[in-house]
């Protein structure tokens, strides 16, 4: 189980990671999600994984861990607030500068690919 | 338990409800509140530092919890420090935002208020997890801040700011989620006492989280490679932000002198100085950095942002070394620098205003309105912030130098800040001689009057800097003492003995 | 054997789940998986009674309720996105 | 807990799940998106309900009191489904998704 | 532009004295770590155990490096002038005589502690001959009075300097002798060019001439000056050179440069007196003025000329009756400069016929043939293109700035993916190394049996999230599979004992869609692809490492056992926090604090939110992406019929769910988010008018309501002397009600309540407003 | 003033009493006092979103129609399995069903109605309210739609709904 759940938390972490790196904020956005997603689940099982423990005193005998459940609360609460101003910030941006673009220069080369693309969703 | 200790919390926080209820209220009244808001935080804060001057720490337990289990605030000369340092600076920058910076959105003072508990709850916290609550208090402020005013220029850095320190955060909680994992706690005094008995994998485990935590408060500090988003942030910000700004960075210097010096400090057994080996030459490169920035900046705000980077680096070399006299020194030029860029960064937004379309850029324009006062106040700026006698900069490079050993790190560190300040020198007067000389004929449509406010609030903020040195002796005590309460963290771990309301003790 | 037919049903919602999940990559349309993902959400419902039923407890039968209650805004907005655009206005 | 009881409960939940299941395979197999919308909007909504009916029974039966929550969730589900379908099939009809070449009569063509 | 160039001169002055001031810190610094102690007695005193030390090298060139800048010494003469011309303040803070001779003053002062070692000697008397002979040869090419006379200085400078050098005490008595010889003479010769200057309107010497007719009595005073400077006997200038010279011959170098000191000073010798020669004749002789700008010039007023008299006076005195005049003086300052033991030196107009007087001789013989052969000079001279060392300065500056510029903006290059990727790979270099000593590391604890429910979500869970980043540029596709991934987290939490955790999860779940679908209305609906495929790999292997560690130590961690402060919490929830649900009284009672900032966190994005978007305008996109128009019915039917019964049941919900969250899983925030998507679900079906018509208040102060309840519920304790956010919780029993609970906390959760309420609405309606449909574009409407 | 204190939907109040009652484990003193007061609070609240009275003639008629529903739902899934599993393709039709009824709410039951019934979904409300747009996973001919939804459903609710 622990196997699982570590490989859970790597694969959120390193999705993350990845569209974090894309040069458009809506990928950025939909990355840091991903992250966060896989801190919580980490910071979470800073506690270890238990089942059918849930610590509500009287529903079980013995129970996990509920520090890092509020921790986690917490993080869930702060994140969803800082996810919704990005992509308000992203808006902002979109206005600003009518483009989502925020890595700097864009290159050339890829942009002819994406005509070509453009093609051909246009069914 | 000494209810003055949530004081720096709990004025900007009520401060700041007030001013959400006061959305359509009379402007004059809404600034009137706030400014008596700072006010009263500048007075508590001076309150705490004559408390913490005796050298004992105060506990403050949220809910009467004991420690390690409840939240603690805990007062030591630093805290007092920090919390003194931010409130004095925030008057100025909030006096000076009366003179019309708050206008636009109806926010600012808001967030303004709510971004000074942030940072208040980050200096007296002893609680690891409340720490970064608190830096994302303040964080959210500051984004709000820094996209204060409106204008297209700060929408990009600003976003850059706000994903940056998103990682940031997530990087902090997998650090917390490390250190708990293994020490099953989260009060700074009882990590304190839980490091140094860790072993085997565990060890392997905290490390990388200490590490982890480490690169979060360089983040946050702008040590090199993790400073890139400051200078276009900063210097796109309006006046009183970019000024408050000055110390955001401080908050990661302080994080390192807390964290590092209390958890990880020398009685962490096999974590002892965790990272300090890295952190010694980024800080030179660092200091390097800014120096190249600052000589290559193209206004003057941009060059004060980078004046910053520079002070960071300067700040965290003799931290990084960790001798009394090194933190001592480094504590000291904090005070100087933060509140001396905060006064460059003031008048540079008045420069600006006075020069028409050249605006701060370093560029030959039509002779500038007020030229003599601006130029003075900006002398007086770039000689101690490039640390030029006879100013406070100028003694605080001076303490620094004077408090390595010598050796290879002195070798390094002398030359890098001496040649670092001989190159600054040659920015600030290359900016001043074409900003304020090298004129073009024509002359500026419209003059725009300077407002008294504002002229008052840069001038007071760039006079700071002698104040300090009139001060300096007592000053330089206070940090002193303050370098050696910080490296005999035993005493702080007595908190966890501390007595809660209606214990008998 | 209440034991062995809990095994089974959690096979069967666990295999629905994968259908919905085959049906929301393959798509073809952005309504198919709009589709997709509101009948993953009602088997989650499924999912969590069900795991209140093998821990013996009822302290996960609000987490069931809140699918209920909000699960289908999350459709709504989707659907109004794809058809009108702008989902408050 | 009495074998009636017992049978009871396994029989609500073998329905349930199998009609969980059917309806996830009409999503799966079915031809075009208005055929496919038919199989949640009942077959699963009803699979979840005859779940939760189980629900009920085994809770009352382990004497954790009568669990209007389960009753609470059904009545949610079966006034939320129909609005969810609704929503999806006008979405589709304004895509103009494809249809089953047999589907008789396409309104949003005219 | 002749003041721009003056004020290129000042910065090039600035920093030069500026940097050779930093170095002069540093050697000090150094010299006060070597002896222990920055009293100056006490540094004089360690000379020997200064110059012992393994620093000195260091700290003596640091020093000279100070001296010579300050003293305006070779390479860096060339920056006096060039202050004399610096505007008014600048130039009299470098112009002053102290800072000129500062550097020859700090040579002094240093000289018992440094002086005496063969660094110390080549370093200062080669440095000094060549300022000696630079110095004067130049001036006499300038036909700039004042240039003249401040090139003749730094050549003097040079002299002195040199005389430091030789290191024996009788040089150092000659030096101490010649600074104050020098003082008096060349301050007398400044004003007397100051006095034509003012009298005649110019400093060039091509035009004034003949002045012996205008100004006798000036021109008496300055040619006695001039002469002292020259070397004439029975003039000070002639002691003190004479001295020079005489110590030139004493040192015992090897070989042949034993004889450079002496040839030096003498060529520098000749070289002064022909530009002394030129001082005199070619402004009091040489025939007629060329059209001065004032003309005719006359004597100037008396107080101009008195203290020139006074100084002239002085040179006489000193040059006839040295031992009486300036005797004193000089031992007392010769003593303060050798710190002690002064040798026994002979103040006398004349040591007998010997060598010096030799080389005094040839020195003025050949200075006189070399001014009347001037015009040769000249000729020679001006074949060399004179080098405009502010230009070199200000170019040299120019290209740093120019070059830092480009290295900043090559690395400050705004590419926020830049920034990020730095971040990843700090992270990755600090924690790889723990991490990898750490490897495929399973605990003691060891591994407990997957379930196959669990491990199929866990294998949903990940494939969704790798499709999110495999088709992210199909944006709506990969948000549908991004919820999934969100939904199974949720789900997770309540399989791994959160419940509370799972109701928060699944509730901010939906209104971050609802989020989500608000922007990408207004966002391209998928995304080009930008980066290059380098680039791409590059990324897809920093995730995956960083995927790795996180897997690693994930992996590491839950298998190792662990005892953390929880317990404290399960043993005192109920008695000391009244609640039975310990996540929930561990928010609002134990870590109240945390909550109070998070909400806090929560209030400040949506007011944040709302500031930004207020003055925003969006115009969004006329179609989807495949180019259908949307369609014209906003509110559907069975969607408005659904939302009116939906909303009363959804808020007794909410109040069921808060109410029981001290003991049962919920509370404030997941019954505040239920409501807010209740209140959503109007604004979805019924439009934004319609919805804040009916909602009589503004989210601002919900959201104030909700900090204050929180604050008030927290300081509420403060009455009773205990601290802030104490939760008192009391069991009562009423007649009719029975027994039931009121704490405190249930105060505190009813403002996260609010606050999540406000702040969540707020900040999508505040989104929902951009849209060109809605009517309320002002903020004037009720939020 | 006194306005304030009354009940503007008793029969909603009545409802979330009755709820409320379910939900707090066990009819006690404090249940009925907390009923009371959300059976009153909230539709404070919400009236506001519910302008005009849902119009129920005989809503005593509505146990009647649900019952009926509800077995149609369950047969529903029947035939819709059936359909599912069997290898055939179905024969799906749109039909335009001319709405009778005028209450929206009641046409958005009908709606709903169809849609949990057998083979049918309604995927569409015309903008004038007039027509039902029903889409039928397997049926004959539109009329046969047509009649069954009629008879069975749209007539019961014309009784409740004058
Ligand atoms: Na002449
Ligand atoms: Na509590």
């Amino acid at each position: 189980m622990e196997l699982v759940f570590a490989l859970v938390i790597g694969t959120l972490t390193a999705t993350g990671v990845y569209l974090l790196l894309r040069a458009r904020t809506f990928p950025v956005v939909m990355g840091l999600t991903l992250l966060s997603y896989g801190v919580n689940l980490f910071l979470f099982s800073s506690g270890r994984l238990a089942t059918g423990q849930q610590p509500i005193l009287g529903s079980t005998e013995n129970y996990a861990d509920p520090l890092p459940q509020a921790l986690v609360l917490t993080a869930i609460v702060i994140g969803f607030a800082m996810t919704a101003f990005l992509v308000v910030m992203s808006l902002r941006n979109l206005a600003d500068n009518d483009d989502d673009h925020v890595d700097g220069k864009q290159p050339k080369r890829p942009a002819e690919e994406d005509e070509q693309e453009e093609e051909a969703r246009g069914k | 338990m000494n209810h003055w200790l949530t004081a720096p919390i709990l004025i900007p926080l009520l401060g700041g409800i007030l001013q959400t209820f006061m959305g359509y209220a009379p402007m004059p009244l809404r600034r009137t509140l706030a400014v008596a808001t700072t006010v009263l935080l500048v007075a508590a804060s001076l309150i705490l530092l004559s408390m913490a001057d005796d050298g004992s720490y105060r506990v403050y337990a949220f809910g009467n919890w004991q420690p390690p289990f409840g939240i603690v605030l805990v007062l030591d000369r630093l805290a007092a420090f920090m919390v003194v340092m931010t409130s004095v600076l925030a008057l100025f920058c909030h006096l000076f935002s009366l003179g019309g910076a708050d206008e636009g959105n109806r926010q600012f003072h808001t967030l303004f208020l709510f971004q000074l508990m942030g940072l208040n709850i980050a200096f007296l916290t002893g609680d690891l997890f409340n720490l970064f609550v608190a830096f994302e208090v303040l964080l959210i402020a500051s984004y709000g801040l820094l996209m204060h005013g409106g204008g297209t220029a700060r929408t990009v850095p600003g976003l850059h700011y706000v994903v940056l320190n998103l990682i940031g955060s997530a990087i902090f909680l997998i650090s917390v989620g490390m250190i708990y994992s293994v020490t099953g706690t989260l009060n700074m005094a009882d990590l304190a006492v839980k490091v140094p008995q860790v072993t085997g994998e565990n060890l392997q485990i905290v490390k990388a989280g200490g590490m982890m935590l480490l690169i979060v408060f360089a983040l946050k500090a702008a040590i090199l490679p993790l400073c890139f988003w400051l200078p276009r942030a900063y210097a796109n910000a309006t006046a009183p932000v970019a000024a408050l700004f000055a110390v955001m960075t401080k908050v990661g210097i302080y994080a390192i002198i807390r964290v590092y010096l209390l958890i990880f400090g020398d009685n962490a057994g096999e974590l002892a100085n965790l990272g300090m080996d890295w952190l010694f030459p980024l800080a030179l490169i660092t200091l390097a950095m800014g120096v190249i920035g600052a000589l290559g900046a193209d206004n003057l705000r941009s060059l004060i942002a980078w004046q910053v980077i520079i002070s960071v680096g300067t700040l965290l070399a003799p931290i990084a070394l960790g001798s009394r006299e090194g933190i001592s020194a480094a504590l000291f030029y904090m005070l100087s620098t933060t509140w001396t860029v905060a006064g460059l960064f003031l008048v540079a937004t008045l420069i600006a205003n006075h020069r028409g379309s050249a605006g701060d850029r370093i560029i030959t324009a039509p002779k500038m309105h007020h030229r003599t006062l601006l130029s003075v106040l900006f002398l007086i700026g770039a000689v101690a912030a490039a640390g030029l006698p006879p100013l406070s900069g100028f003694f605080g490079k001076v303490l620094i130098l004077q408090s390595v050993e010598p050796g290879t790190n002195m070798a390094w560190l002398w030359s890098v800040v001496l040649i670092g300040s001989f190159l600054t020198l040659i920015a600030y007067s290359r900016a001043g001689s074409i900003v304020f000389w090298r004129t073009v004929d024509g002359h500026l449509n419209a003059p725009d009057r300077l407002s008294g406010t504002t002229a008052v609030a840069a001038g007071a903020m760039t006079a700071l800097s002698i104040v300090i040195v009139a001060l300096a002796g007592p000053i330089n005590e206070y940090t002193d003492a303050t370098a050696a309460q910080l490296l005999d963290p035993s005493a702080y771990l007595e908190i966890l003995k501390a007595p809660m309301v209606g214990e008998d003790n | 054997m209440m034991t062995i037919a809990l095994y089974i049903t959690i096979a069967m919602v666990t295999l629905a789940a994968l259908l919905n999940m085959y049906r929301l990559i393959k798509g073809p349309d952005a309504p198919d998986r709009v589709l997709a993902l509101d009948t993953l959400y009602i088997n989650a419902i499924a999912l969590i009674i069900l795991l209140g039923i093998t821990l013996g407890t009822r302290m996960y039968l609000e987490s069931a309720l809140l699918i209920a209650v909000m699960g289908f805004v999350g459709t709504v907005a989707m659907a109004k996105y794809l058809k009108r655009g702008s989902v408050i206005e | 807990m009495n074998p009636f009881t017992e049978y009871l409960i396994s029989g609500l939940l073998l329905l349930g799940g199998a009609f969980t299941l059917i309806g996830a395979l009409g999503l799966a197999r079915l031809p075009d998106f208005f055929t496919r919308l038919h199989g949640p909007t009942k077959a699963t909504t009803l699979g979840v309900g005859a779940i939760m009916l189980s629900s009920v029974f085994f809770f009352s039966t382990t004497g954790e009191g009568l669990g209007i929550s389960e009753i609470l969730i059904t009545v949610f589900l079966f006034l939320t489904a129909p609005v969810s379908a609704n929503m999806l099939a006008k979405s589709a009809m304004h895509i103009g998704v494809e249809t089953m070449d047999n589907t008789q009569g396409q309104p949003w063509d005219q | 532009n002749h003041k721009q160039g003056a004020r290129r001169g000042a910065r090039m002055a600035l920093a030069v004295t500026g940097g050779g001031g930093l170095a002069l810190l540093a050697g000090i610094l150094i010299i006060g770590n070597i002896v222990g102690s920055f009293e100056l007695d006490d540094v004089l005193a360690a000379g020997d155990q200064i110059k012992a030390h393994a620093m000195y090298p260091v700290a003596l060139t640091l020093v000279l490096l100070g001296a010579f800048t300050k003293s305006a010494q070779f390479p860096f003469h060339f920056w006096l002038p060039h202050a004399m011309e610096a505007p008014t303040p600048v130039s009299a803070y470098l112009h002053s005589a102290t800072m000129v001779k500062a550097g020859v003053f700090l040579m002094a002062r240093f000289y018992p502690a440094l002086a005496g070692t063969e660094q110390w000697f080549y370093m200062v008397s080669f440095t000094g001959m060549a300022t000696l002979l630079l110095g004067a040869y130049i001036a006499m090419f300038k036909h700039d009075l004042k240039g003249l006379l401040a090139y003749s200085t730094v050549s003097h400078l040079g002299l002195i300097t040199l005389l430091f050098g030789m290191g024996t005490k009788l040089a150092a008595v000659a030096a101490v002798f010649h600074i104050i010889n020098h003082a008096t003479f060349k301050a007398s010769l400044f004003m007397a060019a100051g006095i034509i200057d003012h009298e005649t309107g110019t400093r060039d010497m091509r035009r004034i001439n003949g002045l012996w007719r205008y100004m006798p009595h000036t021109a008496t005073l300055a040619m006695v000056a001039a002469s002292s400077m020259a070397g004439v006997p029975l003039l000070n200038g002639f002691l003190s050179k004479e001295m020079f010279f005489a110590e030139s011959l004493q040192l015992n170098l090897p070989g042949v440069i034993a004889w450079l000191p002496p040839i030096v000073a003498t060529l520098a010798g000749i070289f002064a007196v022909a530009y002394s020669a030129r001082f005199i004749h070619d402004v009091f002789f040489n025939g007629k003025p060329v059209n001065l700008p004032i003309y005719p010039p006359h004597e100037p007023p008396r107080y101009m000329k008195i203290p020139v008299e006074i100084l002239v006076f002085a040179c006489l005195m000193v040059g006839m009756f040295p031992a009486f005049s300036v005797g004193p003086l000089l031992y007392s300052a010769s003593f303060a400069t050798l710190g002690g033991e002064v040798p026994d030196y002979k103040l006398a107009l004349m040591h007998g016929f010997n060598l010096p007087l030799m080389m005094s001789i040839a020195a003025f013989v050949g200075g006189l043939i070399m001014y009347t052969q001037r015009h040769k000079f000249f000729a020679f001279h001006a074949r060399f293109r004179e080098i405009d060392e502010k230009a070199v300065f200000a170019s040299v500056v120019s290209r740093i700035v120019d070059l830092a510029h480009r290295f900043t903006a090559s690395i400050e290059n705004g590419s926020l993916q830049r920034y990020g990727m730095l971040l990843v790979v700090s992270v990755i270099a600090v924690a790889m190394v723990p991490l990898a000593s750490l490897g495929v590391f399973v605990g003691e604890s060891g591994l407990s049996p997957v379930d196959w429910p669990t491990g199929i979500a866990a294998a949903v869970l990940i494939v969704s999230a790798l499709a999110t980043a495999f088709c992210h540029r199909e944006r709506f596709m990969a948000l549908v599979l991004l919820s999934v991934v969100g939904l199974i987290v949720a789900l997770g939490f309540a399989r791994f004992s959160a419940p509370d955790l799972a109701m928060t999860q699944l509730s901010v779940e939906v209104v971050t869609i609802v989020l989500l679908m608000l922007a990408l209305y207004y966002m391209p609906s998928w995304t080009p692809r930008d980066s290059l495929a380098g680039r791409r790999l590059r990324d897809v292997v920093l995730a995956a490492i960083t995927g790795i560690g996180m897997t690693l130590v994930t992996l590491a961690m839950l298998t190792q056992p662990f005892s953390s402060i929880s317990e404290f919490f399960l043993e005192n929830s109920k008695s000391g926090g009244g609640g039975t649900n310990v996540v929930n009284v561990i928010l609002v009672d134990f870590r109240g604090f945390d909550t109070l900032g998070e909400i806090t966190v929560l209030a400040i994005a949506a007011l944040g939110i709302y500031a930004l978007l207020k003055d925003t305008a969006l115009t969004p996109p006329p179609s989807d992406g495949q180019g259908h128009a949307w369609t014209r019915d906003a509110h559907p039917l069975m969607l408005k019929q659904l939302a009116r019964p939906l909303l009363p049941l959804a808020l007794m919900v909410s109040a069921y769910i808060f109410l029981r969250g001290h003991n049962l899983p919920g509370g404030g925030f997941i019954a505040g988010l239920i409501t807010s998507i209740a209140l959503l679900v109007q604004y979805i079906a019924t439009g934004l008018v319609p919805t804040q018509d009916r909602i009589r208040f503004k989210y601002h102060n919900v959201i104030g309501l909700g900090l204050l309840f929180a604050t008030i519920a927290g300081a509420g304790s403060l009455a009773f002397g205990h601290p802030f956010l104490t939760s008192t919780f009391e069991y009562l029993k009423w007649p009719v009600v029975g027994k039931f609970e009121v704490a405190s906390a249930l105060i505190f959760d009813l403002g996260v309540y609010l606050a999540v309420i406000g702040a969540t609405l707020l900040a999508l309606v505040s989104i929902g407003r951009l849209s060109p449909h809605s009517a309320i574009r002002s903020p004037r409407g009720k939020s | 003033m006194l306005d304030r204190l009354r009940f503007p939907q008793p029969w909603l109040s009545l409802l979330l009493f009755v709820t409320w009652q379910f939900l707090s484990d066990g009819v006690s003193g404090a249940s009925v006092v907390m009923g009371l007061l959300l059976a009153w609070l909230i539709p404070q609240i919400t009236h506001g979103f519910w302008p005009e009275r849902p119009a129920f003639v005989k809503a005593w008629r509505m146990p009647k129609y649900l019952a009926i529903v509800l077995w149609d739902i369950i047969i529903a899934s029947f035939s819709v399995a059936k359909l599912i599993l069997s290898p055939r393709k179905p024969q799906p039709v749109f039909v335009c069903y001319p709405l009778q009824l005028e209450h929206p709410l009641a046409i958005s039951i009908l709606a709903s109605t169809i849609s949990l019934t057998p083979g049918t979904v309604s995927a569409d409300v015309s903008d004038d309210e007039r027509i039902l747009l029903i889409h039928a996973l397997d049926a004959g001919s539109d009329q046969e739609v047509i009649d069954a939804i009629h008879n069975r459903y749209e007539k019961p609710l014309m009784e409740m709904f004058k």
